[in-house]
């Protein structure tokens, strides 16, 4: 077992070397073909994990020791990562085989394959690693692999700028974390998971509470960057610059993941046993965020015209879910909406992906329309990842959406647990207004859309089939057992309470309705009725109003929102949170620059300042 | 008797060292810092440093003071360049940080208790008498590793002052 | 120990006699006829650095000479290492460059000998007078190499401001000590702690705190650190890139080397803090010098459009996090300075080296220019971008570990003031990612301007293309198999705690 | 006559070399000002030593005037070489360097 762990680790490493050293392989068919076939073995071990297991897996061998500090290379296969191991097995092979068809033609697949399973061996290497330091070796390879992909178009200026947003925000969140690792370690003097857990378990730890819910804090923060929760999550929607698979596999099935399933790996260390964490008043902080982050991405879904932006969005808001989950200390629930999420969320960027190449690269739904007669296949697909994602009943979203506003419930946030209901309606709001502007009604572009080959529209129904099934088998098969994190403490028997269940559809429903409502008849529609039947003009007027009213509330109601929404992002997130310390930092630095006046005197007469202050320094506040 | 050539040391030396950082031409500027200089030799004198004497006034009033007035002579600064570079200017800012700083070093004198009559006297010692004999021993068995090292600086030093002052790369 | 035993120093006395035989050898040779130089010193520079390294097979260590007044312990033959092989990448930048400087061969060689022989020199005094000198052997050298383009403004303005800065503070420095001299009766390092033992937090005490202090800032010049600090980019940019290269790495690691002898010097003798490092306001003052030097190099570092000077900032930077592992006061800190040493050697001497190569193209250090260069030298951009990434601190490169380990002494701490100052570090790092950022892309994602073939067809030649990939190579290693140089450092670091 | 005189009598040379190099502009003068201050520290090394009874503080003025030495030396040679570049000797005109 330890060798399949390795494995699965290495496969996809060796791909990319592989690319990368041998040019040749780069042009042809084969280059993509090793790569999937690297992938698809991380997805056959992955299963091996899951059916075969029967208790954790560990190995590791010591890297480097400095004083009284080890630090090993180690792999662990436990639930937890078994899971995640699967997410990323399953939804990556899906989306490697999809990438064959939409990239068909780019004249460097084979550098694109490359950069690709270097992202899965990164990204592997999070999931299994023991201990925080590799970990967090892992996570910072993810943010490079992340910007190869996300500037993947580099002679585009939009996707340069996107690649290196993403990468500074997320090294403004990482160094949080890697301080967090550290005072872990300075607290408990180890890196290892299981060390830590054991050593907060029984109370070994060097120094006083608020030092360990400091460190958790600082832990979060780096779970903040990748996960993109405010005011982090400013570079994830700008990141669709990338291509639309790299989109599906990171910036919304795993790499986002990453985050949580960080969190949900090192606060299971902060556990103390039933219920009680060494959190203390971080897990507020953490839900908040969590449901701020949801609301807002949900109200600004709602505005989009670009169809992955929706989609980059309502990923924001489903984080924002997974986040208030582990707030209120939920994980396995965190966990398995975590998984369901990344089927569907896979799922529905792979037939916007699908939609994309078949309009000729357009991203722009009000330039598609009606597509469900071109693009069956899509359609359908595209239709189950919606109503996944909505919450309807039987399908995967339903229960685990469903459980974490009951997790809100059971911790008496009712709050939050109200703007989770809310964003549940908002959710089923912007999700049928995509569907209904881009498959429904008439085609409204220039190109002429066609159905995407096989190679595109299998992976989408396997993801489709996966999406609508997985939510029975974990509530009604043995998904406890499964979603139980590492140390079994979080295994609660998933059990639902049905009012909740009631009001959160109910919301969804109302959602449906409305956009259901505004979008159905589409305005070109009105206009055709108008011609054919001069005679039903008072009707004609009545369906105007409708119309214009739609047009009001396009113009009015839904502007004022998207200003308010786009004011708040710009002036209140960017403006204050991150533009407040670079409009500082830049300012700064330009008076730095400007003291740098060249002249001797001026230079020598720092030197003599210097030197006077450190002494009163030393003489007054320090002693 | 030594107190009272202390002092009078004591103010030729600042008067003197004022002169020179305040003179418009560097000629005089140099010829008041080559007194300054006999006034520190005049100092080391006073405490027994009879060969560091000999040698500031050698090597400082002598030779540097004569190497500055050559370069000066040699750039042949005329009249108006001479007037462009006005007298000191001072910033109020950096007076008080250079007083800022003499503040600190007599606090610290205070709090050694330095000023103390007693703890601060100087005891002239046999053992504490700088001449050309007593300093030879330890120059060359204590400190023959600085002594070597000096020797190589000086070597670069002559190196790269010719090295500079040739006329041009071809 | 009152012996002479003069051939402890052998590595010493190998370069000096190299030194003698090139000043020799150029006043014989027509100015046409300079190769044997070059040969002359490379062959004394690799006798020198390996004797050294052998001394610690060979040499039954610690062992002392000059009646104790020079020391070989591991410390020392580490640095010596680092420095020998500092001298000898420099040397193989400087036989390309100097191809295009065709006076002052000789002279070039000599100093930068010069400079190498204080580097050592430095690694072994045990006392103030050794350290004076050496350093100033070192810091004169300098002044002239800074100044070696001597028809050229820039280098000659470079080298005025670095002379009179540098006397100033050499000024301070030794007014430091002699008032530590004036607490300890004695020029000793090891005087200190005997002092402070016996004397408590008496009158010697004062005088010991503000000669401390005034040497710890005299030797903040040559590392480049708050408050000495506004020399460097001027100097960095105006001395020739080989000279800038030798600066940035070989004299920072000197004024490391001395600082952590006198921070050494001032422990108690078991390690623990001493008297008057323990009174917390000295680590406060360690770390508003290092914040302070953290903030001022990243922060001024940010809209600079110049390399070179872009590295003078963040070398202002990274002496700040050098400073982070001194102000730890234990081995562990020390050993993460020696690390970060090492790997601060492969990172920005391979950086130096691509600048070198597109300079000589390109006669210019603006960033711009090197638009492209990821399209037309790959191997080139590779180099840099890794070296940059590596100067970030983004693993798994050297840089990364070097960031790592200091971050993990002061944090290890666990007071208040280093937080802060971790905190501080933390800071620096993401806005240092910034500029290195804007260089990567232009290396790889701006196109070079239509028609600019300055850049078309870089021949490396041989000895820079080697230094180019025991750069890369070292970059990897350090990140990679990190064990031995880690036990390395932290042998060194004993060392150093168990001198006398 | 205390050591605590000495010693501020060498910190107020030492403060007024610091302020010529503050502020003048003739380079000349601003060398001069550094010697200046070197030799307020050899007048402290030779107090200390007085008052402590050693010569190791003598010892130490002989490097200290050699190193200083040194500096003018080059120092002066770049003088001699900025003249010829740029016919100016004033320091503020030497600031091609900066940003």
């Amino acid at each position: 077992m330890a060798f399949l762990a390795w494995v699965t680790l290495l496969a996809p490493l060796i791909a990319a070397i592989t690319l990368l050293v041998r040019p040749r392989l780069r042009g042809s068919s084969g280059g993509p073909k090793l790569a999937i076939f690297s992938v698809f073995i991380c997805a056959a071990t992955s299963l091996v994990f899951w059916l075969f297991r029967s208790e954790t897996v560990t190995t590791s061998f010591e890297w480097m020791t400095v004083g009284d500090l080890t630090i090993s290379i180690g792999l662990l296969v436990d639930n937890l990562s078994t899971l995640m191991l699967l997410v990323v097995g399953l939804v990556g092979s899906a989306i490697f085989v999809f990438a064959r068809g939409y990239m068909k033609g780019d004249p460097s697949i084979g550098r694109f394959y490359a950069k690709f399973a270097l992202f899965v061996f990164s990204m592997l290497g999070i999931v299994l690693a023991d201990n925080f330091l590799m970990m967090f070796i892992f996570w910072e390879l993810v943010g490079a692999s992340s910007y190869l992909l996300i500037g993947y178009y580099f002679e585009k200026p939009s996707a340069c700028d996107a690649a290196k947003k993403a990468f500074l925000t997320n090294r403004v969140a990482d160094f949080g974390f890697l301080l967090g690792i550290l005072m872990i370690w300075s607290l408990t003097g180890s890196f290892e998971f299981a060390k830590i857990a054991d050593a907060v378990k029984d109370g070994d730890v060097s120094g006083p509470q608020w030092q360990l819910t400091l460190a958790g804090i600082l832990i979060f923060v780096g779970a903040m960057g990748k996960s993109a929760q405010v005011p982090f999550h400013v570079w994830l929607p700008d990141a669709m610059e990338g291509p639309t698979p790299v989109s599906a596999l990171m910036h919304a099935a795993t790499m986002v993941a990453a985050g949580v399933f960080m969190i949900i790996r090192a606060f299971s260390c902060f556990d103390l046993g039933v219920g009680a964490t060494a959190l203390g008043g971080a897990s507020m902080f953490i839900a908040t965020t969590g449901g701020v982050t949801a609301f807002l991405a949900a109200t600004i879904a709602l505005v989009q015209r670009d169809i992955k932006k929706v989609l980059a969005y309502s990923t924001l808001s489903q984080l924002g879910y997974m986040v208030m989950a582990l707030g209120a200390g939920a994980y396995s629930i965190a966990m398995f909406h975590l998984t369901t999420h990344a089927f569907f969320k896979g799922l529905l960027f792979l037939c916007a992906g699908s939609v994309i190449h078949g309009c000729h690269h357009e991203q722009d739904m009000f330039k598609m329309g009606g597509l469900r007669k071109k693009m069956p296949a899509t359609f359908w697909c595209f239709t189950i990842g919606m109503f996944a994602l909505m919450g309807l009943a039987p399908l995967a979203g339903f229960f685990s959406k469903d459980l974490i506003i009951d997790s809100l419930h059971q911790k008496h946030l009712v709050g939050l647990q109200i703007g989770a209901t809310v964003t549940a309606a908002l959710t089923a709001l912007y999700m049928t207004r995509a569907w209904l502007l881009t498959f429904f009604g008439e085609y409204r572009g220039h190109a002429t859309p066609h159905e995407s080959p096989p190679v595109m529209t299998r992976p989408l129904k396997f993801l489709a089939f996966v999406s609508a099934v997985i939510g029975l088998v974990f509530y009604y098969g043995h998904g406890q057992d499964y979603l139980s994190a590492w140390h079994g403490k979080f295994a609660g028997p998933l059990h639902m309470d049905p009012t909740i269940a009631v009001v959160s559809t109910v919301a969804g429903v109302v959602g449906f309705l409305i956009a259901l409502a505004l979008y159905k008849k589409s305005h070109r529609g009105g206009e055709k009725i108008v011609a054919r039947f001069p005679r039903l003009h008072s009707l004609l007027v009545e369906k105007y109003y409708i119309d214009d009213s739609y047009h009001w509330l396009v113009q009015n109601v839904q502007q004022v929102i998207a200003r308010g929404c786009r004011w708040f992002e710009e002036a209140i997130v960017v403006g204050v949170l991150v533009g407040w310390p670079v409009g500082v930092t830049r300012w700064t630095g330009d008076r730095l620059r400007r003291m740098q006046s060249g002249r001797l005197a001026f230079y020598a007469s720092c030197f003599v300042g210097g030197v006077t202050i450190l002494i009163l320094f030393l003489y007054t506040v320090a002693h | 008797m030594i107190g009272i050539f202390f002092w009078l040391f004591a103010a030729l030396l600042t008067v003197s060292g004022l002169l020179a950082i305040t003179r418009r031409n560097a000629v005089s500027a140099a010829l008041w810092a080559a007194v300054s200089f006999i006034a520190i030799a005049g100092i080391f004198v006073l405490l027994q440093a009879y060969f560091l004497a000999v040698v500031e006034v050698l090597v400082y009033a002598g030779a540097i003071m004569v190497l500055f007035l050559f370069v000066i002579m040699l750039l042949n600064l005329r009249e108006e360049d001479l007037q462009v570079l006005e007298g000191p200017r001072l910033h109020i800012l950096g007076v008080l940080l250079a007083a800022g700083f003499l503040g600190g070093l007599v606090w610290t004198c205070r709090r050694a208790g330095l000023y103390d009559a007693k703890n601060g006297a100087i005891k002239m010692t046999a053992e504490s008498v700088g001449e050309t004999k007593s300093l030879a021993a330890p120059l060359f068995m204590e400190y023959v590793l600085p002594f070597e090292i000096a020797s190589f600086l000086l070597l670069a030093a002559i190196v790269g002052a010719v090295l500079i002052t040739k006329k041009r790369l071809t | 120990m009152r012996e002479f035993n003069v051939a402890l120093a052998a590595p010493e006395w190998i370069l000096s006699a190299t030194i003698l035989v090139v000043l020799f050898q150029d006043a014989r040779t027509r100015w046409d006829n300079k190769g044997g130089l070059g040969r002359t010193t490379w062959l004394g520079l690799l006798l020198a650095t390996g004797c050294a390294m052998l001394q610690g097979w060979f040499v039954d260590t610690p062992a002392t000479a000059f009646l104790g007044h020079y020391g070989v312990d591991g410390f020392s033959i580490v640095c010596k290492a680092i420095f020998g092989a500092t001298a000898l990448f420099v040397m193989a930048m400087a036989d390309t460059w100097l191809k295009r400087v065709d006076r002052g061969h000789g002279e070039f060689r000599l100093l930068a000998l010069m400079a190498t022989l204080g580097m050592f020199f430095v690694c072994s005094v045990r006392d103030f007078a050794g350290l004076f000198v050496s350093l100033e052997l070192i810091t004169v050298s300098f002044y002239c190499l800074t100044a070696f383009k001597r028809n050229d403004e820039r280098a000659i303005e470079a080298g005025i401001k670095y002379v009179v800065l540098g006397a100033l503070a050499t000024a301070f420095l030794l007014l430091g000590i002699a008032f530590i001299y004036g607490a300890t009766e004695s020029l000793w390092f090891h005087k200190i702690a005997l002092t402070e033992a016996s004397d408590g937090v008496g009158g010697n005490a004062a005088l010991l705190e503000f000669g401390l202090l005034l040497t710890v800032l005299g030797l903040c010049f040559k590392i480049a650190a708050v408050p000495f600090q506004v020399w460097t980019p001027d100097v960095y940019e105006g001395a020739a890139s080989p000279v800038t290269a030798f600066l940035s790495m070989g004299s920072k690691a000197a004024g490391f080397v001395l600082l952590l002898k006198v921070v050494r010097a001032c422990l108690g003798p078991d390690g623990d803090a001493g008297i008057i490092l323990a009174t917390g306001a000295w680590a406060g003052l360690f770390a508003l010098i290092a914040a302070a030097t953290m903030l001022y190099g990243n922060l001024g570092a940010l809209w600079q459009g110049n390399m070179k000077r872009l590295l003078g900032y963040s070398s202002i930077g990274h002496a700040g996090y050098v400073l982070m592992g001194v102000l730890a006061f234990n081995e562990a800190g020390f050993a993460a300075v020696v690390y970060y040493l090492m790997a601060y050697l492969f990172t920005v001497l391979g950086v130096f080296a691509v600048v070198i190569i597109v300079n000589g193209a390109l006669r210019s250090h603006a960033i711009t220019d090197y638009a492209g260069l990821g399209r037309k030298s790959p191997f080139l951009a590779l180099v840099l971008t890794c070296g940059l990434l590596s100067l970030a601190g983004v693993p798994p490169m050297a840089g990364f570990f070097g960031k790592f380990l200091v971050f993990q002494a002061v944090v290890q701490l666990g007071t208040p003031v280093a937080y802060t100052v971790a905190f501080v570090g933390a800071a620096g790092v993401v806005v240092s990612m910034y500029y290195y950022l804007c260089v990567v892309k232009q290396l790889y994602m701006v196109e070079a301007p239509e028609g600019d073939t300055r850049l078309d067809g870089l021949v490396v030649a041989k000895p820079l293309k080697a230094v180019l990939w025991v750069c890369l190579i070292g970059i990897f290693v350090l990140g990679f198999l990190v064990q031995p140089f880690v036990a390395m450092a932290q042998d060194a670091a004993e060392a150093l705690m168990a001198a006398r | 006559m205390t050591v605590g005189h000495l010693i501020t009598l060498s910190g107020v040379l030492f403060t007024i070399g610091m302020v010529g190099v503050m502020s003048r502009r003739n380079i000349l003068i601003v060398l001069l000002s550094v010697e200046l201050m070197l030799n307020a520290v050899a007048l402290a090394f030779v107090g200390f030593g007085a008052w402590r009874g050693n010569l190791d503080g003598q010892i130490m003025v002989f490097f200290a005037i050699t190193v200083a030495a040194a500096e003018v030396a080059v120092g002066l040679a770049m003088v001699i070489a900025l003249f010829r570049l740029r016919l100016t000797v004033d320091t503020d005109r030497v600031s091609l360097l900066k940003d």
